[in-house]
């Protein structure tokens, strides 16, 4: 049976308004992409950022995705975006899954959240 | 509830709740209510909102958790996804199996075809009061037994078995235990939090609820596992296919709601009718009551007439509404096995009457149940040549 | 029927109408015709008197007589009869089955559970446009085959089987041929004088009835044997057990008579709305329509689009409720087999949705949802990598 | 499924006043009597007739029977009474039932009617 309200207030507000999705507006020093997939579902989330002296100026994402994944990449940008890249893998996949009320189900697509932030951060040079 | 009936026949299938027809009303032409509940789109959501609450309200009424319910089309298919679903899902660990031959057709005829496709079933007599010995079932119990099935409230005579022991003495003997509930559940209290039962089938139309609307219980123990019977869908935790009926769920969930209410007073007020409609007919000539008083339901009464014959018996009543022995075998006309087993003889059994109540019951309509059951009574001896 | 919503699932079920509403109240509140149809007193033979003419009004819609009809609990039950049913009574003859793999579940799991049970099954593909060639099914019997299954309209696309040819053929050949009619009867002719079908499924619940009540049709032919798969009672020639809801044989024979009179009418505004729909997104790019107009009942229509993921393509067109894919898979989330099987990627089968509407169904609903769907793939295409 | 309606218009009538049920109200120069019964259903039907002249100048019946068996032991009186006895055998259980809408599965039990008659018939010593 089918949950009685599989989208919370965020996730529909999120994914109705998802102001970073598209691309980058913006002419950045550096300018970091992340493509990441997910072969089951057949879900892609590409991370577009402009960096500007270690911080992330400009960050938008594009998504072949259910609602779930979109409402969670555009917190990421929202979270992201001013702050520091080196900040960014502090987000975790768990974490948005509780905020967003994510189905365990989609646990493996939302890990695409993870993958993308880290493959940001190892382009940016800074992992590690 | 009629001008020309006297219907007392509530055991049979009850009259509807006229506030389970609102909400049902409601549900069907209400926005969205009818959808599919497993469509993700915004009307199936509404609808699978609406089965939810239901759920939760029969969940009430037996103290269960939601998620041990299965909606099933009535109490025989609960019966027959809980014992053919057990006795396969644990044939591996053994073959054998106990009932009684006083249980409704939908679980007699369940071990019956289990038994052609070689499973063994003991079938367990009941004592003179109809009442299954835990001693008997205790020595019955092998190894081998996987499942045992008691009825809690017997249709025909109302007598109660001892549940209670029955379900401990099974889980003592790592056995799983089913219970064909149809007649108690809503009318008796059946208290799942406390009730060592593992399966327990039930269905809407004994209490006042909708027909073609059940529910298979069960328990939340690793032990309880259950094969399904019919395949398409992941309904029902993929226990039971078929787009769920949404209507039928929210009668099922008011009339449960309203039978946790009402539980009290419906049981008093068809005690008294019960007492005032012995009271009317005890002094008959050859009467007998079959099960005993304080071992039944009481809204049935169920009594036999020496030297009468039961059809004849039964039209001469009309219009008043009543049983001969179980609904289920009326057309059938072999005299009910459960009455021969209290030790009635095949004449008997044949005369048996049973009268079934309930909350639209009233004394008028018991007083002319009395009257024209002596009348039928007076008429049938006087042409009777059993004198 | 709604002032939020814009329901345009019509394949996973229909609204109920009115008039039926009207008549199931009638019978729930009647002066017994609530009763067990079943009880041979009064109000027993005025509840049987109104499932016999029931069944007359959906014999008349088939051209089949009453006493072919069982009543089940809708089509996935039939289905779990009939195919169950009639393989495990022909089991002795032989034990290969045929199907495809685009049927319904409640068909095509049953299949795979007989298979597990030890009958071997043969799935025959459809042709690109999703029809069984009668020549592959011609290759595929055999000797021991004793059953056909494939249904009338898909679920999902609507693509319309020739079962008339199918059932020639299988009559033919001395094997059984059944047909899960479940989203045709009541909507598009279906002859049973005419039709060479041995065994079909229906649910009341598609054409405007109630949830929760189905039928079987078995023809009356000596091969036609099928065993019950429940027991536990004579109702149904004792092939399905059970107390019958009369309130829900009531709705399914007001709902046969209703779509008897209004079938014509129904499908040409079916079909006036498809056109106006197709018309309305027809130019988006990349847009495939999924079952020939030609080959498919109209009153579902089925489209997949390049580059759009369907689960946030559903959610953007809310408030209308349609479905993607089958709405028992809707749960699931795996791609449709159906769609496959007509030559689309997963990527495009996970974008497809299902339009399907029916009577209720006005210009303005079409409107809303053609303005919808076109903002939808916009907004997901707008977030799109895949470009 | 029961039948929609099991008693017709005349079975109904005949039950519910069933004239010949009874024992003999005169005094005969011979009187019969046949004792019926049947195992199956425990039904037994009992025919009394006063005979004076070879004619059956009153006739009764006792029946543990159901409505129909009891109805057609009625119409047999009614149409035996004042009769000559010798007439009697030409009442067949089969006219009976169709006269009397009997269902088929109590063709058994109706036999009592034939087996009743000829039994009388025997015993006044005109069988044959
Ligand atoms: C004890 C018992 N079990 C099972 C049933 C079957 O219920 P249903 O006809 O709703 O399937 C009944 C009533 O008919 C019953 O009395
Ligand atoms: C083709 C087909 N067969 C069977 C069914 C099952 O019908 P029901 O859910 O009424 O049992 C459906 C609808 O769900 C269907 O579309």
């Amino acid at each position: 049976m089918a949950a009685s309200e599989p989208y919370n207030e965020e996730v529909r507000a999120l994914f109705e308004n998802p102001f970073h999705a598209g691309d980058l507006q913006g002419v950045y020093p550096e300018t970091l992409t992340a493509d990441v997939s997910e072969s089951e579902h057949g879900a892609r989330l590409v991370l577009y950022a402009g960096i500007d002296d270690g911080k992330i100026a400009e960050i938008r994402f594009r998504a072949f995705a259910c609602p779930h994944l979109v409402a969670a990449a555009e917190v990421v940008c929202r979270e992201a975006e001013g702050g520091k890249l080196s900040e960014l893998p502090t987000i975790k996949a768990n974490e948005l899954m509780e905020r967003l009320s994510v189905p365990v189900g989609k646990t493996g697509r939302m890990l695409l959240i993870e993958d993308a932030v880290e493959k940001l951060h190892a382009q940016s040079g800074c992992a590690g | 509830m009629s001008q020309d009936l006297v219907y007392l026949d509530y055991a049979a299938t009850t009259p509807i709740d006229l506030r389970v027809v609102e909400a049902m009303q409601e549900c069907l032409t209400g926005d969205g209510a009818f959808a599919n509940p497993a469509s993700i789109h915004i009307a199936g959501r509404r609808a699978a909102a609406i089965v939810d609450s239901a759920r939760e309200q029969l969940a009430e009424l037996l103290d269960a958790r939601p998620e041990r319910l299965i909606w099933t089309s009535g109490a025989t298919e609960s019966d027959n996804l809980a014992i053919r679903g057990a006795a396969t899902a644990r044939a591996h660990r053994g073959k054998h199996l106990i009932t009684m031959p006083t249980e409704h057709k939908a679980v007699a005829d369940t071990f019956r075809a289990l038994a052609r496709e070689g499973f063994e079933v003991t079938w367990l007599s009941p004592d003179d009061n109809g009442l299954l010995s835990t001693e008997l079932l205790a020595d019955a119990i092998r190894d081998e037994t996987q499942l045992v099935s008691v009825m809690h409230v017997n249709n025909e005579t109302g007598v109660i078995q001892d549940i209670c022991a029955i379900g401990e003495l099974c889980r003592s003997r790592g056995v799983l235990f089913h219970t064909d509930a149809a007649q108690s559940v809503g009318k008796l209290e059946v208290d799942l939090r406390n009730l060592p039962v593992d399966l327990l089938s039930l269905t809407a139309h004994k209490f006042y609820g909708p027909q073609g609307i059940g529910a298979l219980y069960i328990a939340d123990r690793p032990q309880c596992s259950v094969l399904p019977i019919m395949f398409g869908g992941a309904q029902e935790k993929r226990l039971r296919p078929g787009t769920l009926p949404v209507h039928l769920i929210v009668g099922a969930g008011v009339a449960a709601s309203l039978a946790g209410d009402e539980r009290e007073v419906d049981l008093a007020h068809v005690a008294a009718l019960r007492d005032r409609l012995w009271a009317g007919i005890a002094a008959i000539p050859g009467l007998t009551r079959n099960g005993r008083e304080a071992d039944c339901y009481p809204g049935i009464l169920n009594v036999s007439v020496a030297g009468v014959e039961g059809e004849s018996l039964l039209l001469g009543m009309e219009p008043v509404c009543v049983a001969s022995g179980s609904a289920c075998n009326s057309t059938s006309g072999e005299p009910s096995y459960v009455l021969r087993s209290l030790g009635r003889s095949d004449a008997d059994a044949q005369s048996a009457v049973r009268f079934s109540f309930g909350k639209l019951t009233t004394e008028d309509d018991i007083d002319t149940a009395i009257e024209r059951y002596r009348r039928s009574v007076e008429h049938c001896r006087s042409m009777s040549p059993v004198t």
